[in-house]
């Protein structure tokens, strides 16, 4: 419990540094807003349309494969931590579960996924 | 009244609160938003039952990757302005009946169990739960086939979702 | 000492919520919000019973890291479904997926 | 145990005995003192973070053939400080139809997933922070969080740039993630602990010696979750203004600045953790803490000043490139070199220490020359495909030529 406690503390500061250090710029700077200086920013160009675009379906291909991945690779860390005492047959097993994760990739790949195309 | 207890109902309140916003705010954006709040009180719940290496975790495969996700699929199904109209179905009142019922019923239930309000003993000392961990994941009699079985079950949501999001027609 | 029931309750009240989100909510995403919060009071629930058990047995939290598993899994494949039907349907609203009714 | 070994638990107790003794409960005052001591860390970390600003600029210089500032204060030291001045005295805009209380956030989280990072750093061995048994993990949960302002950041400003900056930033820092995780099993394997002091104290040889292949993926891998050069296309100027942050202005922006600054010399500060033994010199971390801080702050510079002779010396690589790189050519090395790293420890675990290092040398050798030479075949392939589909028509081209002649 204790080291969570520091770590609490640490994201409490990490809070309050940032928040000081624009607060104090919020006192000291001018405020004088007008339309134009409040539009979005688009090259000096008047804006068009809405903020949000069509997205390319790419994207969310490559978050899906970081998740699949993401949650595989955090299963393993338990495994080497706990390698350097463990026999021969905890690393076959290592070994099987990469495996099993390197199909996933060799399949998405097949398909012409990792393709940004 | 102990800090302990004091930091519990604080986390509590933040993770119900955002929990509760999750369902009912009406732009999805912020709905996700607030999951991952209530995702991170979650974590902190973790790291006060002092299961740290869950709590590490729930941030980075909740919040690093699964709010993620849910942010980039929002932002690919958004053509029409949804933000705006209602969100809730004409049964919502059904629904919250019976969350309401669930909560009763989990509680009543709950609380004719004789361990309901048994307090923790304490950790033993140069416990490492990460090495215990390893060592339940991969010994024989512990949880080796549940290990491997979880990749096979994420190799097939891949290629399930793979198929199934960029299958051209 | 906090007591194992606060920890409880607060699962069955997150539970609830989520179960609400996914009774009520029109938008699928939404839905799958919703599932996402009752998979994270179950593993509230898991955690607290680790905690509150006898600590060496591991089983709670290896159940946690499988639920982990799942819950990505769930989230990978709902959301691909969600995305396939938006582009077959052009919605996402689960009311108005309806075409099994003919 | 007196203040030359021991500072930070001779002046905890003795401000520990002042609080007390005015009558303070003797948790509240451990706590008020750890609250003290963290924000003066993270002060000091700000100050740094002010200092890195002139060196990045100075050596920036150096390497494009310029002088870099030298008017204000010697050496142009003070720049800097007037640099912040004008952040703070800048009027701060939001613009029209932004998401205000996401955008006001999103500073805020960039520069705290940085700051966290410090709870975990070693600064010598009785100068720990949190000596988390999940360290490793705690880097990338860091990361995530950093990860999360981003889009925070491009969602709530209202802008198609912004939002396509950060989606693009957002889908490199995620890749390159998966590499990261891969390569931080590496140290994980060999020190049997992810916990950062624990890898230290276990690295009587550099673990960059075992292991200089994962090294490397590591320092790529963090360069990309910097954005920086050559992976920073989210402010590829000429085609999304700045990326996430254009519409960012004063010190909101100067957040995300400096955020960006202090990511780039932690990383460096966790390179040399991870991989060139930290705060240990050749015995002398056992000197004085104050020595050890000056080795481990030294090492993390020479990190620093790497990712930068790399950001300024390559060009921007497109994001196709870049997401193949990572998926085709990263990912699957990283993940080999776990495998050949973990079935090596378990076969030569028992044999001498010579014959151990030599063996994970040469695996990490023959797998990178392996994997160099697959790939220079492979894209020896691809060009003769793509020289065979411009083919038909150059052979007209020439043809043109020939009747000419």
């Amino acid at each position: 419990m204790n080291e969570w406690l520091y770590i609490g503390l640490f994201f409490i500061v990490g809070l309050i540094i940032p928040f000081g250090a624009i607060a104090v710029a919020w006192i000291l700077g001018p405020k004088k807003p007008n339309p134009i200086k409040q539009s979005t920013y688009e090259c000096g160009i008047e804006p068009v349309g809405d903020g949000w675009v069509q997205f390319k379906a790419q994207y969310y291909i490559f978050a899906l494969v970081f998740l699949v991945f993401d949650v595989e690779t955090v299963f393993l860390f338990p495994w080497a931590v706990k390698l350097g005492q463990l026999g021969l047959f905890a690393v076959i097993e290592g070994i099987i579960f990469i495996m099993i994760l390197m199909v996933g990739l060799v399949y998405t790949w097949r398909k012409g996924m990792l393709e940004w195309a | 009244m102990t800090g302990e207890k004091i930091i519990f109902l604080i986390i509590a309140g933040v993770t119900l609160f955002s929990g509760f916003m999750v369902v009912t705010s009406s732009n999805l954006v912020h709905a996700a938003l607030w999951l991952v709040a209530a995702l991170f009180g979650v974590a902190m719940v973790f790291a006060l039952l002092n299961a740290g290496f869950i709590a590490v975790v729930q941030v980075v495969v909740y919040i690093g990757a699964i709010a993620i996700l849910f942010i980039f699929a929002i932002m690919l199904t958004r053509r029409e302005q949804l933000d705006h109209g209602v969100q809730v179905n004409k049964n919502w009142w059904v629904g919250a009946l019976v969350a309401v019922a669930s909560f009763a019923g989990l509680v009543f239930l709950l609380q004719s169990f004789n361990g309901f309000s048994k307090t923790a003993l304490a950790i033993p000392s140069g416990f490492d739960a990460v090495n215990q961990l390893g060592d339940a994941l991969t010994s024989p009699a512990g949880y080796v086939l549940p290990f491997e079985v979880a990749s096979v079950l994420l190799l097939a949501a891949l290629v399930g979702a793979v198929y199934l999001a960029f299958n051209k027609k | 000492m906090i007591p194992l029931s606060w920890y409880l309750i607060l699962a069955a009240a997150l539970f609830s919520i989520g179960l609400y989100g996914v009774l009520a909510r029109r938008n699928a995403v939404a839905i799958l919000l919703g599932v996402e919060l009752m998979l994270n009071a179950v593993n509230i629930n898991l955690v607290a019973f680790w905690r509150y058990g006898d600590v060496a047995q591991m089983a709670g939290q290896v159940f946690a890291i499988i639920v982990f598993a799942v819950a990505a899994a769930e989230v990978a494949v709902g959301l691909a479904l969600v995305i396939s039907v938006y582009r077959r349907r052009n919605t996402v609203i689960a009311e108005e997926l309806d075409i099994l009714k003919w | 145990m007196n203040f030359w070994s021991d500072p930070l638990k001779v002046a905890a107790d003795w401000l520990t005995g002042i609080l007390v003794g005015w009558g303070m409960n003797a948790v509240v005052a451990h706590i008020l003192l750890a609250f003290l001591g963290i924000l003066m860390l993270a002060s000091i970390l700000m100050v740094l973070d002010i200092f890195l600003v002139w060196l990045e600029r100075k050596v920036v210089a150096r390497f494009q053939d310029r002088l870099g500032p030298n008017r204000v204060g010697p050496f142009g030291l003070i720049q800097p400080f007037a640099d912040i001045i004008k952040l703070l005295i800048k009027e701060d805009t939001t613009p029209d139809g932004a998401d205000r209380v996401v955008y006001n956030i999103a500073p805020l989280l960039s520069m705290m997933s940085v700051l966290i990072l410090w709870a975990i750093v070693p600064l010598a061995p009785v100068l720990l922070g949190v000596d988390l048994n999940s360290g490793a993990l705690f880097l990338i949960a860091a990361g995530a969080i950093g990860t999360l302002s981003i889009i925070m950041a491009g969602w709530a400003s209202n802008n198609k740039f912004s939002v396509i900056g950060a989606f693009r930033q957002v889908a490199v820092m995620v890749s390159f993630e998966i590499p990261m995780l891969a390569v931080l099993l590496i140290p994980t394997i060999f020190a049997g602990s992810m916990g950062m002091n624990t890898i230290i104290q276990k690295q009587d040889i550099w673990y960059f010696l075992l292991s200089p292949l994962g090294a490397l993926i590591f320092l790529i891998a963090a360069i990309a979750e910097l954005g920086r050069a050559p992976f920073d296309l989210a402010e590829g100027e000429s085609e999304l203004v700045a990326g996430y942050n254009t519409e960012y202005s004063g010190m909101k922006f100067g957040m995300f600045y400096a955020g960006e600054l202090l990511h780039a010399f932690t990383f460096g500060g966790f390179w040399a953790i991870l991989f060139f033994g930290g705060y240990r010199f050749f015995g002398l971390e056992k000197v004085s803490p104050f020595l050890s801080i000056a080795i481990i702050l030294f090492k993390a510079l020479i990190g620093y000043w790497i990712i930068m002779w790399i950001k300024y010396t390559m060009m921007r690589i497109r994001i196709d490139q870049m997401l193949a790189f990572n998926w085709k050519f990263l990912t699957p090395i990283a993940f080999v070199l776990v495998m050949v790293t973990a079935l090596m420890n378990a076969l030569l675990r028992d044999a001498s220490s010579w014959l151990y290092i030599t063996g994970m040398i040469l695996s990490n050798i023959i797998l990178g020359w392996v994997s160099l030479e697959i790939a220079r075949l492979v894209s020896k392939k691809e060009r003769e495909r793509v020289e065979g589909l411009k083919q038909p028509a150059l052979s007209k081209a020439e043809g043109v030529v020939e009747a000419h002649h």
